[in-house]
């Protein structure tokens, strides 16, 4: 993804020269802070902008060194991308397996998707007790688990997963995690993950971004940015020392941020 | 930012709408630069004095016709015998084959100008009002409540009108607007009278009911008078019921509620839209004079009976249609003189429907008057009022070569053309008539 | 921003002042000047076209407010100027009340009766509104069929001439002077009406009825006062016409109508002014059109084509303006003008 | 009491004939969320279309409901591409008013094609009056109510068990997440059109073998409306219980009440809205239609 400029409207920018990258088989971390354009970049790269009187003003998404920054969302769905939108967009009232099955929608061999089905009930237990049920009456996390299930059933190469731990308890939050790790072991899927979560985040991640007002400000290893300090200050609420964050400190962080961009 | 904007916009849009109105009149013969009275009218090209009698004049004869709606079916065969009647006018110079003294003046040419008004009483007054402003000094009504609409206005602008409806409205106070089929109210106290004739029941009195339109049309007859009337000639008077002028559904309510209130007759104000699917519905519901439940449907609009009959088969059988049309069967004059018409001007696509003959006869009426005010008056100098007064208003036994079952006689407060009622009944999908009975003036003048 | 560059308003009252630049008042007044002489000039026919225009413009502006501005979608308006109009026979012919009486009581009347329909507007919006108003239509036609003593049922109820302080509203003229008085008092009133208190708050509900109620708008009070404004002009406006034809049947008023109003604001631009004005002229040319050309296709195709294209060419209209400029034409004029205020830069 | 069952199995063919209406609306709804106000249009197409067939052309009936058909699949798939697809993401009254305009372009492009006037094709369909006891079923209200029924349940099973079905399901719910799936919404969109336009004119081709075509047969649809407001706008379910009961409640007020009324009756025409008005006074989303939780 290079140098992207969104906008909705065609007059609210959103984003301004974006570039990220995520490698085959990696989980990348988007983080920041709200309304920084982080969903927008998932929509961005999902096609779902489209939907939304949103457009790509300028820049290109390359997926393997094709562009698909000009594709239908359906297209760029069948080239192996799959997201999982905030907010946990169950379809209410379908079942529980039904869900899963629109997942699949665009696969045509059956074997796959029943071996897959058979596999997100593995990763999931939870939600295979509740198969023939209405999806509507899942807890939180077990939606979260479904919506994670049905983006799995589409047999993705990248996966966007755009904040699975909104709203959920600590410890539903870490299982989330851990299976969102183990897909990627097992399965080999490319994340990219855009999390308010950052401690959890840069847990899994392989690499990481942060994204301020629509622009990348840094572009570490996830290691590294865990230990970053600015980070842990102002996304992770951990500074240096323990001591309280002061005015200067703000400074100098903005000021670091300026110069970056 | 909702402030005032540029009037400029205004000025624009007034500026484009002109040029819509006036490019849509152009090309037209009306011309919009005399002031609008309603006398002003010389017509077509003339020029602005007209020396020498032979100078040619256009009369135009018309008016408004429902040609969508559920009317579409009989204004549209009215229209057909308008403009073929006006061809054979303007062909032969003589008002009608039987008639060859009374002809028309070799400069006067007629020509039709009319609007379709889709049933819509606001159109029909901006037709009017466009119609007039070209010219035409007559005017033609093509339902009730379009005849309402128009009645205080064809009184202040001194029009005469001939009506394809037949409203007791019509008469009171009398107006300008002349019919040609007996007021409705007297169409069903003919068929009230021969139902009695037949009813031999003495144990009982007959039950009658209304089924009808549920439109002005329709509900014409509902006036204290009428059922008054039905009273003293011996019924028990049940109720009414209304069925949507053209169902969406079948009526099978309003005929059950007949079935369960053992109604004998039932009358009403029908047309051929209305009057199909509730027949077919009566016979499935086994009413009818020859079903397991015995009932007579009485339908008074003339119009419809034609189309009716041949459209219906057998299924109709027994409805009896207080009309005034002859049938197209018939051996009468007039007649012959449609069929000829129609042979001539329309050989590939003959009208079947009966509402031709009754656009010949309204043509005629129309013709008949502008040709009386023309011989006192000269013809490129007529006035509407003229046309009211020296020629609607004069028209005395007027033949209609037995299209109509009487002589049209019309005078100052007497818009009513006929004097008698025709019925006419469907039997084995061929139409025989009952015979004719006098006006009883249920409506009080 | 309607003005020409150079022109800076220095306080509220200024910039909230309608009329701002000598040329805006040359152009009015040219403008009523021209309007004004329109009978001297115009046919039977146009001067009746203009009439009706300008009543529409009167009963659209009313729409504008409640759906425009209020963002309520009645499809009802022409039930309610089917109340105002019988109100006006009634009051006119039956109680005898002298017109300048009987206007503003019908449209009061109308008001009222918008007032009941619309107290459901608090709990539902969007379509089941707009349903609840089409059945309001239809109740309203009903009843006024039902009571045939009071209404004249499918008859109709024929109205005496109006006599204004005892002068009579005869002809097409004076009674087309009527009209245009009281449309441009209706622009008037419906412009200034957005500019107090509650037509700010119409707007807030329209752009969010949550957020304005938070903010402390009383939503069910503002949203009953837009039927009732809204539905006054209705009311007015159908008294008028039944006043112009001298006669009140509910097939004056037919339920398309309504569909026709809600066509103009989209074609004018919902929610401004001089779009409705705009809207209406258009709509309303676009049938006068269909009947002029009618009769020539009606050769060709059938004696029906004029009613056909007067369905066709409006909804066409609507349709590429939907499409191609959802904003109406009160939105492409101003984008026109721009260049105008840019002057000359 | 015959009285009482004859209106009311009047009211149940009639009824099912507003469910299958109401149905095409529901559907076009629950895929696009959009209001198709001109159902009741493709109806009066439907009758034209089946006078042209079998009327004019005299083919056979099952060639000419295959016919109708096929014009149907045509129209809705171009009103679609046409009309609505260009509005994906506009507010909902610019999509009312574009079904709104549609329906004034049906019409007259009725108009112009056939006139305004009456047609009539009865006969054609098979005679097959059922007569229980003093009840008769009039055989075009039987055959409605069997092709009803018929198109119901395809409609129930397709939606339940095929491929296709579960898309149209799946959009209905949330166009971004089917989207994103990999489903083309267009393509559900122009199919949810060209089922609603089938439905439509099947009803039209039957109610025109009963009670003639005409261009007022259009108002079936407003009427069918009722049925969808009181049914819930997404529940296909709710719009058949919806118009089974106000073709029964419709037909009985007409029957009793009527008489009462001040200047006799006309309650058929008007007694849904009244429901309707009632019914939303009491329950805004109508009986059986799924509240969504407004988010601020």
């Amino acid at each position: 993804m290079d140098n992207i400029e969104a906008a909705y409207l065609g007059v609210i920018r959103v984003l301004h020269g974006v570039s990220l990258e995520v490698g085959d088989g990696k989980i990348v971390a988007l983080i920041g802070a709200n309304g920084g354009g982080k969903t927008t970049t998932l929509k961005a790269i999902s096609g779902l902008l489209s939907t939304e009187q949103g457009q790509i003003r300028s820049g290109e998404i390359l997926l393997d060194d094709k562009r698909i920054d000009r594709l239908a969302p359906e297209a760029i769905a069948k080239m192996g991308i799959s997201q999982v939108m905030e907010g946990r967009h169950v379809l209410e009232h379908l079942t529980v397996e039904e869900n899963l099955r629109v997942g699949a929608y665009r696969r045509s061999d059956r074997a796959g998707v029943k071996a897959d089905l058979e596999q997100v009930y593995t990763y999931f237990p939870r939600i295979r007790e509740y198969r023939k049920r209405v999806s509507g009456y899942l807890s939180g996390g077990e939606q979260q688990m479904l919506v994670i299930g049905r983006a799995l059933m589409a047999d993705p190469r990248l996966m966007l997963l755009d904040e699975p731990s909104l709203g959920l308890a600590p410890i539903m939050v870490r299982e989330i995690f851990d299976i969102i790790k183990r897909i990627n072991e097992e399965r080999g899927v490319a994340m990219l993950l855009v999390e308010q979560n950052v401690k959890a985040a840069l847990g899994i991640a392989d690499h990481g971004y942060v994204m301020e007002n629509g622009k990348i400000v840094l572009d570490e290893p996830a290691d590294r940015l865990r230990d970053n300090e600015d980070v842990k200050e102002f996304y992770m609420g951990i500074s240096a020392g323990g001591s309280r964050k002061n005015y200067r400190e703000l400074k100098h962080y903005r000021r670091r941020k300026r110069w970056l961009s | 930012m909702r402030r005032v904007k540029s009037l400029w916009a205004i000025l624009f849009m007034i500026a484009l709408a002109l040029v819509v109105a006036v490019s849509g009149c152009g090309g037209g013969d009306a011309t919009t630069t005399t002031a609008p009275a309603p006398t002003d009218t010389t017509a077509g090209s003339a020029p602005t004095d007209t020396a020498a009698a032979a100078e040619p004049v256009t009369l135009y004869i018309g008016g408004t016709f429902a040609l969508t709606g559920p009317y579409a079916e009989d204004c549209a065969a009215v229209l057909a015998g308008y403009q073929d009647y006006v061809k054979w006018v303007n062909d032969n110079k003589i008002l009608a084959p039987w008639y060859s003294d009374k002809t028309i003046p070799k400069n006067v040419t007629f020509d039709v100008l009319w609007g379709d008004d889709a049933l819509a009483p606001d159109k029909t007054l901006t037709i009017y009002d466009d119609l007039k402003s070209k010219g035409l000094l007559t005017e033609r009504v093509s339902g009730s409540p379009e005849g309402m609409a128009l009645k205080d206005k064809l009184m202040g602008d001194k029009i005469g009108a001939t009506s394809q409806s037949s409203s007791p409205a019509y008469l009171n106070p009398p107006g300008n607007i002349f019919t040609n089929a007996p007021i409705y109210t007297d169409q069903m106290a003919a068929i009230a009278e021969w139902f009695l004739k037949g009813w031999t029941d003495t144990s009982r009195k007959p039950r009658v009911a209304y089924l009808t339109a549920d439109s002005t049309l329709g509900r014409n007859l509902d006036i204290p008078e009428m059922q008054a009337y039905l009273e003293k000639l011996g019924y028990e008077f049940v109720g009414a019921q209304y069925v949507p002028m053209v169902p969406t559904a079948p009526p099978t309510t309003q005929l059950a509620w007949l079935k369960e209130n053992k109604v004998d007759l039932a009358l009403g104000l029908m047309i051929n839209p209305g009057s199909q699917p509730t027949i077919k519905e009566a016979v499935r519901l086994g009413m009818g004079p020859d079903q397991a439940y015995k009932i007579t449907f009485g339908f008074g609009y003339p119009a419809h009976l034609q189309v009716f009959a041949p459209a219906m088969g057998e299924q109709g059988n027994g409805v009896v249609v207080a009309g005034d049309f002859a049938a197209w069967e018939s051996n009468a004059e007039g007649v012959a003189f449609a069929n000829e018409m129609q042979a001539k001007y329309r050989p590939n696509d003959k009208v079947t429907h009966v509402m031709y003959l009754c656009g010949i006869v309204e043509a005629m009426t129309q013709v008949e008057a502008l040709r009386l005010a023309s011989t006192q008056v000269d013809p490129a100098k007529l006035t509407s009022a003229d046309v009211l007064e020296k020629g609607f208003q004069q028209i005395k036994d007027l033949s209609t070569g037995g299209i109509l079952v009487t002589n049209l006689t019309y005078g100052p407060g007497d818009p009513e053309g006929v004097d008698e009622v025709r019925l006419q009944q469907v039997q084995g999908g061929k139409i025989v008539e009952l015979g004719s009975y006098p006006l009883r003036g249920i409506v009080p003048k | 921003m309607s003005l020409p560059s150079g022109t800076f308003a220095q306080d509220y009252a200024q910039d909230m002042r309608l009329m701002r630049t000598k040329a805006q008042w040359g152009s009015m007044g040219l403008l009523l000047v021209f309007l004004a002489t329109i009978p001297l000039w115009a046919s039977d026919s146009n001067l009746t076209t203009a009439t009706i225009i300008g009543i529409t413009i009167i009963s659209v502006h009313g729409l504008n407010i409640l759906t425009g501005n209020c963002g309520l979608v009645s499809m009802g308006h022409s039930g309610f100027m089917m109340v105002g109009g019988y109100a006006m026979a009634i009051l006119s012919a039956k109680v005898g009340l002298p017109f300048w009486a009987a206007m503003p009581a019908a449209g009061l009347i109308a008001g009222i009766v918008g007032v009941l329909f619309g107290l459901p507007s608090l709990r539902i919006k969007g379509f089941y509104l707009i349903m609840a108003t089409v059945s309001a239509y239809f109740i309203i036609h009903w009843l006024i069929l039902q009571f045939r003593d009071l209404t004249g049922g499918t008859d109709g109820l024929s109205v005496p001439t109006a006599t204004f302080f005892g002068l009579a509203i005869k002809g097409k003229a004076t009674y087309y002077y009527l009209v245009l008085v009281l449309a441009v008092l209706a622009t008037l009133v419906a412009k200034n009406i957005l500019r107090t208190r509650a037509g700010r708050a119409f707007v807030a509900i329209r752009d969010n009825d949550l957020a304005a109620e938070v903010m402390g708008v009383n939503l069910w009070g503002y949203r009953l006062q837009a039927f009732f404004i809204g539905c006054v002009f209705a009311g007015v406006a159908g008294a008028l016409s039944v006043q112009y034809y001298s006669y009140a049947n509910v097939e004056q008023f037919p339920f398309f109508d309504s569909v026709w109003f809600l066509g103009m604001l989209i074609v004018g631009g919902m929610g401004s002014t001089s779009g409705v004005i705009y809207g209406v002229l258009a709509i309303k040319l676009l049938q006068l059109l269909a009947t002029k050309i009618g009769p020539s296709l009606a050769e060709v195709v059938n004696p029906q084509a004029a009613v056909g294209l007067s369905l066709i060419l409006p909804s066409l209209a609507i349709i590429l303006f939907l499409i191609f400029a959802p904003r109406g034409i009160e939105h492409i004029w101003g984008r026109f003008r721009g260049y105008y205020q840019a002057w000359p830069f | 009491m015959t009285f009482f069952l004859q209106l009311a199995i009047t009211g149940l063919a009639l009824g099912m004939m507003y469910a299958l209406i109401a149905i095409g609306f529901v559907i076009i709804f629950k895929c696009s969320q959009a209001f198709n106000i001109a159902q009741g249009h493709f109806v009066m197409l439907g009758g034209y279309l089946g006078y042209t067939f079998l009327a004019v052309l005299h083919l056979p009936v099952w060639l000419s409901i295959i016919a109708v058909i096929a014009v149907a699949v045509v129209a809705g798939g171009v009103i679609e591409r046409l009309a609505l697809r260009p509005l994906v993401g506009q507010p909902v009254l610019a999509v009312i008013m574009m079904t709104i305009a549609l329906a004034g372009v049906l019409e007259g492009i009725a108009i112009l094609l056939w006139g305004g006037e009456y047609k009539t094709y009865h006969d054609v369909l098979p005679a097959i009056t059922l007569n229980l006891g003093a009840i008769s079923i009039p055989p075009e209200s039987l055959i409605g109510l069997i092709v009803s029924t018929i198109v119901v349940t395809l409609l129930m099973l397709m939606f339940r068990y095929t491929k296709i079905g579960l898309a149209m399901r799946a959009t209905a719910e949330d166009e971004q997440v089917t989207r994103g799936a990999g489903i083309r919404a267009t393509m559900v969109y122009a199919l949810a059109w060209i089922i609603a336009a089938v439905v439509g004119v099947v009803g039209g081709v039957l109610l025109g073998g009963v009670s003639g075509v005409s261009i007022a047969m259009s108002e079936i649809g407003l009427k069918a409306l009722a049925v969808v407001i009181l049914g819930g706008l997404d529940s296909i379910g709710g719009a058949i219980f919806a118009g089974l009961m106000l073709g029964i409640m419709e037909n009985l007020a007409a029957g009793y009440l009527d008489p009462l009324m001040p200047s006799g009756g006309g309650l058929a025409g008007v007694f849904p809205f009244i429901v309707m008005i009632l019914v939303l006074m009491i329950k805004p989303h109508g009986l059986f239609g799924l509240k969504r939780i407004e988010r601020v």
